[in-house]
């Protein structure tokens, strides 16, 4: 794909080139600072859900998208109705962007009834099927036929749709995953994949988990499958690669293997002891200053304009006190039921049997 | 009445709900051109064409996730697994995808997805080919477990496991394939988790599924003529939801219970049902309730050994005969 | 005698056997540079080196199946799954190749291989991180599962299981990690396959693995001083093989039997035990078997509400009291 | 890997160019006469055991390898002393070219104690390992991890040795196969896979199942690991190709993925209904007649003066004699005895308990 291997190039010398495509030039002032207020949001969320795990509100896994905003957003800034996007555990920043609100995301992490999956799914599984978005999986690379199925019902039912599936850098060597590109390609199924590339698997590096060539994204010619590479601070680029990728769904019904090259601030979930042990705490830092999307994005807009440092500092104390209020909300919300624990396993126990037969099997103890 | 094979009431079935029900679609390895691995589709591509019957390329785990994916919008995805032992391969998808999707959303989502083929040994197809893993899907909660010993049965399934809004997998039996079974010209469906008693009887009851129901059957009527020992034959038809109650009456009237099936005997279906039934009927039993599966080895390739070594007649009879 | 964890007994463990035979080696994700996600293999990377410890991409079929094929030739891996929940992306190398390449070769191979990781809920990683599938892997003739609840035995059976030359599947608990015991200064093996009674009583027997083995030890305590219970508690250790002659011993003694287990109800190891204690002490029980499981349910996030649904002190007394 | 490409481009021009290279030039015209034997002796022991098929005295699944020959044969035929071989269940080829017994073979087909694996494997489950042959495997690409084990071995202890590990057109696409050429380049892991590429998995063309650009073994490239493709009916370039990939192995410890183009002339397995539906008549036919690998390599000796029709024609009778004396020998030979079924599962049971407690599990009918 000589084209795009241009256009990477391209977006290592000229971060320019991308607010000149036309999915930029078409955004209006409000739609840029709804952009980055968006990716402001994810991060304060995340920061008062850290606060949150660290007080021994949360448990379980808790891992953050912090550093990673302008994918989910930029990416899915770009979908239409048809749309649906599905990704792993580090689901949140997705989740706020597609639309789910701050309070039902806060109470699930802390196993409230009021949480997006009524306490049931936790951090890792956030789901809203109402804005295409189909969660939030636990089992690495374990989403990505489901994503493919996703996609695959939209040609199924002739509509110009397609389906974002998102997979970390040590998802690609997932068997399922492979299978899914073979798939994908052999039946032109609209599915975009975004690798989105942080750099590590826990802590293993990109290059002690992959033998590749050029870049992850590049293993999509061996299923004659377009691809391209992108930089993941540049919410401008994300979104005219993205935009490449989804035309070709929705007019070619062809998939793309789209790898986003991007950064987690924090270790793979906050339990992770060696955050600075298998990365410097220099190469983080250096992220930071150089990469961090937010500022990036920010400095653009003041550059362009659309945004003055006071209107930031608005959205930016309007996002933390949203956050502080969800998890005021978490905190004040009931815990599930007893019985709910025996709810949403069948769907015709919740609406009504239509089998017959004893369907759980605890002995009753009298 | 007319009689058609269960290959041929598997296909009925699975043709009137294609055209029932758009949203109907039928995915597996030679499912279409090829009419089949073992025929249950044939013709159907012809009729259908590629939009509802799919060739799927070797990669369970890809399709059978791709389907639960479809299904999560409201596609009935009918996935064939030639083998139901390849489910191994696509296994975190079949347990983990198709039953906890639903919980973890905390019910936004359910999977009307329909999984089927042939488990069983007893053609010579060695270890790898002849799983039964009805009692570990079983175990799983959000999933549902089939498994129809006649054509009748299996026509009636097959519709409303399609037409369930939950996962559905249904084991089928290459050895009843080319059976002829009573199948009437009406529409009909069998409700899931409803067991049916195949035969009456006071002295002894069989609690089996699958093609161990037909064995059991005909080790009855041995039974009855040697032995004078009237079974009655309790077809469970559904692994879960199960029908205790169904399985509890017919205990508390004979008062000796034996479990027949195809699996190895650890953890199978017949254990549960012990349990099931040492619960419910303790003052009910005259003797231990007893189970009958196949010899706890890997499935022999040696036709004539892996006879031996799987629930045949003569081993249901000396089994029957043995419960005390 | 001096203290270990859970984590260092099995570091002990696995430390004396890498020390031992050239051919033991570790694989899994994290197990080296990380020092383990549980640190279970702490400081052994830069003991022993990349050739001995070795870390893997997410690749379980792929490197799991690898480690079979290398024990064919004598290897002895030792395989760590992050979360046993994982095996079920591996499960047709671990069902099939671990199991049958043994048989269908007529018996000229043998995997001395071992799987072990966590296998457990109680933690809030949700339904598809907490399953706990010893009763479809003991199902498997040909595989072996062991469960230890204790540092004493994790370091005993997992010297055991690397030098026993069949596949041994070795299921931990990230609750019990932390958890300190006796662990004596001088080497020792504990058999596979030999059940520990770890309380001694004469009105109820309670057998259970893993940590159901701790927590039943504390409701017995409990049922003693309250309730004037004297519980006897059988920690079966070893899944597959069966200490069925401690389980049948105890309960000729104490007339009731209560089967406690973490996995869900169905076809799980208690359905397996029930039906053998109903054939083998048919006469001996004075009330029906019990059994005491997860809350059929997928695992429930919410932390609260998953100790409800999983075993634990209340639910055990309450079901001992409820065993007739 | 251009060398390659250009070599590849080659054999279609000129197939003199393979006898010229070393591996070929050392043969001596014995060796040559027994490369022939052995794809002679194959095909007439298939042949036989087909005829035995229909007479019902064999039983499950009969995959035969005829037509491809010379892709066993050549392959094997380079390795040594720390060469390994595993493929999948069309396995008898190998199995006869790693020196198994037409016996033993030809008994285990008819599931008798006297078969290579007792009558418990079958067709599907051949096994040498003292022949460094590991089988013999039912679930297509359920070998290939198991494959690279037996290669890591070999490294793990410091040896020359490689594994070759077969799998079909169809297998290439599970998932543990491409978890396993991402672990075999990541490791340096000597280990070469060989796709025998005969155009169908089952009744599905190479084109309906997979989606690829150029060839199925360019999918290499995705792992950084070099791939090649050959001609399967000339068994003068089955061998070159398989040398480099062999030295590769031993000397660099670097993986291959060797596509080797072949065909096969019975059904998928000779219950395969449709042979003759999802393929022309004409196209088998045209192979047979072009590019028949026994043919060609039987008229190239001949034409070097290494071999003389009389000659052909004794080894030819020499193995449809040995085929039906084998399958006499499988006929008189008996079944295995019922307590057999439980042998052979356990090591410790078959060679004294080391461990205690029960450990088979059926209630005993007293
Ligand atoms: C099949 C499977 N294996 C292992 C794990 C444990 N695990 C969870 S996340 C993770 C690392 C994934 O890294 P990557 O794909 O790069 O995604 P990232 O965390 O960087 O977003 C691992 C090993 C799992 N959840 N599923
Ligand atoms: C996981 C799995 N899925 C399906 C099958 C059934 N099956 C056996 S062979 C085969 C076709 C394989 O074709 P290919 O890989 O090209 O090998 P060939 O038969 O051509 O040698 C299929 C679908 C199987 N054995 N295992
Ligand atoms: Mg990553
Ligand atoms: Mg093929």
């Amino acid at each position: 794909m000589p084209t795009l291997e241009v256009m990477k190039k391209d977006t290592k010398t000229n971060l320019e080139g991308f607010a000149a495509a036309p999915v930029n030039l078409s955004l209006k002032p409000a739609d840029k600072i709804k952009l980055l207020r968006e990716m402001i949001r994810i991060r304060r969320f995340e920061e008062r859900s850290l606060k949150a795990y660290q007080a021994g509100s949360i448990g379980g896994f808790l891992h953050l998208y912090i550093g990673q905003e302008a994918v989910a957003v930029g990416t899915i800034s770009v979908g239409g109705k048809h749309d649906h996007y599905i990704t792993a555990y580090r689901d949140h920043g997705h989740a706020l962007t597609v639309g789910m609100g701050m309070d039902e995301c806060m109470a699930e992490l802390y196993g409230k009834a009021t949480g997006c999956s009524k306490g049931k799914g936790g951090s890792m599984h956030y789901f809203a099927p109402d804005k295409n978005y189909w969660g939030g999986h636990g089992i690495v690379g374990g989403q990505t036929p489901l994503g493919l199925g996703l996609a695959f019902y939209q040609k199924y039912k002739g509509l110009k749709g397609s389906c974002l599936c998102y997979l970390g850098d040590g998802a690609v060597n997932q068997g399922a995953f492979h299978e899914s590109l073979n798939l994908a390609s052999l039946w032109d199924i609209p599915v975009v994949y975004i690798i989105e590339n942080n750099g590590y698997s826990m802590g293993t590096s990109e290059a002690r988990s992959s033998a590749f060539q050029h870049s992850l994204a590049k293993r999509a010619e061996g299923y004659n499958m377009d691809w391209d590479v992108c930089m993941g601070h540049d919410i401008y680029e994300v979104r005219a690669k993205t935009e490449i990728a989804m035309k070709r769904a929705h007019e070619k019904s062809r998939p793309t293997l789209l790898e986003i090259d991007t950064y987690r601030y924090e270790g793979h979930s906050v339990a992770d002891a060696n955050k600075k042990k298998y990365r410097s705490p220099e190469e983080i830092d250096e992220y930071k200053k150089t990469k961090d999307p937010i500022y990036l994005f920010k400095t653009k807009l003041i550059a362009e304009g659309v945004l003055t440092e006071e209107v930031y500092e608005t959205i930016d104390q309007e996002a933390k006190n949203e956050a502080n209020a969800s998890a005021k909300f978490a905190e004040e919300s009931p815990y599930p039921t007893e019985e709910s624990i025996q709810e949403d396993i069948y769907w015709e126990v919740d609406h009504g049997r239509t089998s017959q037969g004893r369907i759980f099997f605890n002995d009753e103890q009298e | 009445m007319r009689k058609l094979t269960y290959r041929e009431a598997l296909r009925e079935g699975l043709s009137e709900e294609i055209e029932r029900d758009d949203n109907v679609v039928i995915m597996g390895e030679e499912v279409a051109q090829y009419n089949g691995a073992y025929k249950v589709t044939e013709g159907m591509w012809a009729k259908y064409g590629d939009r509802r019957i799919m060739d799927t390329p070797i990669s369970e785990a890809g399709f059978i996730g791709m389907g639960i994916g479809a299904s999560m919008l409201g596609l009935r995805p009918v996935m064939e697994l030639m083998f139901f032992s390849f489910a191994y391969v696509a296994w975190d998808q079949m347990i983990n995808n198709a039953s906890a999707v639903r919980y973890m959303s905390g019910g936004k989502i359910n999977c009307p997805i329909v999984i089927r083929g042939p488990a069983n040994g007893g053609t010579g197809v060695g270890a790898t080919h002849s799983h039964t893993p009805e009692n570990a899907i079983a175990n799983v909660p959000g999933l549902k477990v089939v498994c129809p010993a006649t054509a009748y049965d299996a026509k009636g399934l097959i519709k409303s496991a399609i037409r369930d809004n939950d996962p559905v997998y249904f084991m089928e039996n290459t050895l009843l394939y080319g059976e002829s079974w009573d199948v009437p010209e009406e529409e009909y469906l069998v409700p899931i988790g409803k067991a049916d008693v195949k035969r009456e009887g006071k002295d002894l009851t069989i609690i089996a599924h699958g093609r161990c129901v037909i064995l059991a059957l005909k080790a009855a009527e041995i039974l009855q003529a040697e032995h004078d020992l009237d079974v009655e034959v309790v077809d469970l038809r559904s692994i879960r939801p199960l029908d205790e109650e169904a399985i509890i009456n017919s205990v508390r009237k004979t008062h000796r219970a034996l479990c027949v099936e195809e699996n190895k005997p650890f953890c199978g279906v017949g254990a549960q049902i012990s349990h099931l039934i040492q619960s419910k009927c303790f003052d009910d039993l005259d003797a231990p309730v007893k189970r009958l599966s196949a010899l706890d080895a890997p499935a022999i390739y040696s036709e004539p050994l892996e006879k031996l070594q799987l629930p045949n007649v003569d081993r249901i009879i000396k089994a029957a005969l043995s419960v005390g």
